[in-house]
């Protein structure tokens, strides 16, 4: 049953050194405010799993917290790079760093297979491409059908997932809405979940019968963060900074830079400071 | 020989004409975006287009920066999870066209988007596939777009990201694969086509104003040119008004936003 | 590229004697106008497929059209048996049936498998089940990371499939609200498909953005037939006739009794005939 | 003894009483449907109830005929499609109590809608299985309710459609299942717990007014009783006012609709 609580209890609960933990979003609603709040808490040695590893991805991986990243695209969305990640994978700055890579495919069909309970996700993929040669979790299995060979790669299943929501209700369920990518299935998969939200509303009476609520008994915990997927954007609420993303180019290029950044933004922030960095982004209709 | 268009504008512009209003196409961001946008805002208005975050049949005002944009949701016929896009929608056999770029490609359509060197100590670190390994097999067929350079177009690339025809032939087939691959090449200079019994690229057309020369200079391989070498068209005022106001509104929304 | 047409032009063009055809709903938007207008058709040696196959089915077995039925669950929903099917299968009366019966979720992976391009669908199931003693399409696959033995069935392929929605819009797109079932996956997973719709509208401007709709070019014909799914029902438009159901048992109890009725019913009523039948039934809201 | 209240009213006011707040049950039409909804009217106001139709957290105000009424998805928190009910949430591992009725029932909790007689040679055609076989192997726990009859509680079942115990001891341990399986029997005339041990079914309580001759004259195989045999509650007023009410509503509103 979901607990309303600060994002600082909830990631202190639910977020332990060593954890596979999931921080997801696919461009928008990233969860922004509870990565900075990981980093506050100094969590190390972690697995971090996502599709689009992106720039909360990156300064965990500056910061020195990850031992190994599970992912499919590691970019920054539109801009380039992620200079964190390459300075870690290239020189092993701040400290080597292990990776397992898949296609998108492959890692939508592994979180859809975490979230279904199953141990491994089937699919059609991964024809002549390199990553099964340097990937040992790339397998096969056969269609006892009709013998085509088929991609087969584990399940993801994190110990903790974090998303970022537009909505929760009083009960503690949660709406997702717009561009939902693959966070319902990121908090089925995990063991626990938290869920940082724009809004606590009254109820969802309004809400279309088929949108994409998770039910608060299939979430671990809520933490009200206005703004906490800048500069990722909510749909209804703010657009994206795509300011800030061009800019994280600039700040990630230098480890001095970065660290210097890194303790002004995150190291001496709140959760709060969320609210005010979309005060300008908000949607004016 | 002056021209009052550059040639990421002939690129693009190349690449809007090989899409009909009947293509459902898998969107990257960046020139194949913008290729696609020009399309239905020109002579392919039904055409849907289709991006990796989930929103089919999007016609958005000004082009995203991300594959994820709120515009594209806000367009969309509809806007569907992850998983069901790559199980649904991609793998399913739905999408016509895939478009695809490279960070190196070779002269088979094979693209390496993962690193520069080896795998396990590479020189560079490149983002990676995300969606290309299975948008390479899974769409009817593959357009590539990307600006010549010999660090680009080159003999042999370093990580097969994703396969066009492997190294030539029936590659393809051989695999297992029912789709086309790689059909189309459009680059800054030219627009290329497969050998239809080798799988090469050849250059079939060479935009205005560019030599056999240069296409060489900037292509690492030994370049194939088509028996009836063709002048692509130059862009129509239309197509030219039409790509500059979609860049113009793009710049305008995105340093509005945020800073 | 979706047709408007008439249902009886759309029958004709898409199914074919010989066809795996399923007409799906799961209670809800059962599409009985289409399935009414293959049966004055008159196509033979149908495979139906369907996860719940009801009163149509009953109907078109009783009227001989079926060579095989695929499905996991056959009766009458809230009220019993199906006594067409029964009699087909316990006395071969029309004539001899074959069935391939499937649980549930072995269905539901099944068409999500055919969505998906899939030759087959994977799943933990049938544990201890007699099904896979009789069924030999439930076979098995090894997960090649754990080594745990899961279920396999083939994908649903249908040649045709038929549903009922509650809306399509000009352009042809199509939109399904409430117990949404199985319908998206069953039409996305045939090589035809055939939508009968409560109504025709402007657009779907004001739908919610994540809401299920199948897009013009994944739909082959789409055909306005008010009340097209009664007795079943259309959320936002009529409720279930509880009371056609509870009366088919009595009419499918004899081989006689349910000659006359499809007479009068189906072989001589037309499309237009489901209107006046659910104007009773209308939502008030 | 003249009782106030029938032995079906007391059959699903027992099965209610097994439902507590935290539960996820995962609901069949019938008595089940009928005990779960008065559990959650009385002592367990949040209780999820979750039908197979696709309605998850549904708190209908009467009785679904069917699994797909519009009652249902009317006041559901969600209503997903029916692949991801059977993959996330069903495979997925988190419902609580699953609730199955069953045609024929072993003394083992094994259930069987499929046939009557031989399989390709049917004296009966039932409906099938339906979601049943991975109801019994994916939640927690399985409650099942039956009227007895010597025709239902038999000592083979013609089918295994759904898995309970098997032969009994350690039959799910040993087909790789870690769920508990069958762990209540709810019938009209007693309550039933699997042994320990055996896991055979175990008569507990006896409902107010029955014997144990009338439990075993109604069930087809040597009935066990518990030792320290117990007498069900009977109902509470609350308890049967509010089955009544539900199913007076119930009544009125599908008697209203068509015909």
């Amino acid at each position: 049953m979901a607990k309303f609580q600060s994002l600082k209890d909830a990631v202190a609960e639910n977020l332990f050194d060593g954890d596979v933990a999931a921080f997801e979003g696919f461009t928008h609603l990233i969860p922004h405010a509870a990565a900075h709040e990981a980093i506050r808490q100094g969590r190390k040695d972690l697995t971090l799993v996502r599709m689009t590893p992106d720039v909360i991805y990156d300064q965990m991986i500056g910061m020195g917290m990850v031992k190994k990243a599970i992912f499919s695209y590691a970019g920054n969305p539109g801009v380039g790079l992620l200079r964190r990640l390459r300075d870690a994978v290239e020189n092993q700055w701040p400290h080597p760093m292990e990776i397992e890579e898949h296609s998108h495919a492959a890692m939508a069909n592994a979180y859809e297979a975490g979230a279904s309970g199953l141990p491994c996700a089937v699919f059609r993929g991964y024809k002549g491409a390199d990553l099964k040669k340097v990937n040992p979790n790339i397998r096969e299995v056969t269609c006892p059908f009709t013998g085509e060979v088929l991609a087969a790669v584990p399940s993801v299943r994190p110990d903790v997932t974090f998303i970022h929501a537009q909505k929760a209700n009083k009960r503690g369920d949660v709406l997702v809405e717009g561009i939902i990518g693959i966070q319902k299935e990121a908090v089925l998969a995990a063991k626990r979940s938290v869920v940082t939200v724009e809004e606590v509303v009254d109820n969802f009476d309004d809400v279309h019968p088929n949108a994409c609520i998770l039910p608060n008994w299939a979430v671990t915990a809520i933490c009200e963060v206005p703004g906490g997927s800048h500069p990722s954007y909510a749909h209804g609420y703010y657009i994206r900074d795509n300011a800030a993303y061009l800019e994280w180019d600039k700040i990630a290029s230098d480890r001095d830079g970065f660290k210097a950044w890194m303790k002004d933004n995150v190291l001496d922030a709140t959760p709060e400071d969320f609210a005010s960095r979309v005060s300008a982004l908000r949607e004016s209709k | 020989m002056e021209l009052d268009f550059t040639r990421d504008e002939m690129m693009t512009i190349a690449a809007s004409r090989a899409l009909g209003n009947e293509d459902i196409c898998f969107v990257g961001i960046g020139a194949p975006s913008a290729a696609c946008n020009v399309a239905r805002l020109t002579h392919a208005p039904d055409i849907t287009l289709i991006y990796e975050s989930g929103t089919i049949g999007t016609a958005p005002d000004v082009l995203p920066l991300s594959i994820g944009d709120g515009e594209l949701c806000d367009t969309a016929v509809t806007t569907v999870s992850v998983p069901e896009m790559f199980r649904y929608w991609l793998q399913g056999g739905r999408i016509t066209i895939g478009f695809l770029g490279a960070a190196q490609l070779d002269k088979f359509g094979n693209i390496n988007t993962t690193v520069i060197g080896d795998y396990d100590a590479p020189k560079t670190r490149l983002p990676g596939g995300g969606g290309a390994p299975e948008i390479a097999s899974s769409c009817g067929e593959i357009f590539i777009t990307m600006k010549q350079s010999l660090r680009g177009m080159v003999d042999k690339i370093d990580f097969f990201t994703s396969f066009g025809h492997g190294e030539g032939g029936n590659a393809r087939e051989e695999l297992g694969m029912t789709t086309k691959g790689p059909t189309l090449l459009i680059t800054d200079l030219a627009i290329w086509h497969p050998d239809p019994v080798t799988k090469e690229f050849t250059v079939i057309a060479l935009h205005p104003g560019v030599t056999r020369d240069m296409v060489q200079e900037t292509c690492g391989w030994k370049v194939k040119f088509a028996d009836n070498l063709e002048t692509t068209p130059e862009p129509t005022e239309l197509e030219l008004a039409t790509l500059r106001d979609l860049n113009a509104r793009t710049k305008a929304a995105h340093s509005g936003a945020g800073a």
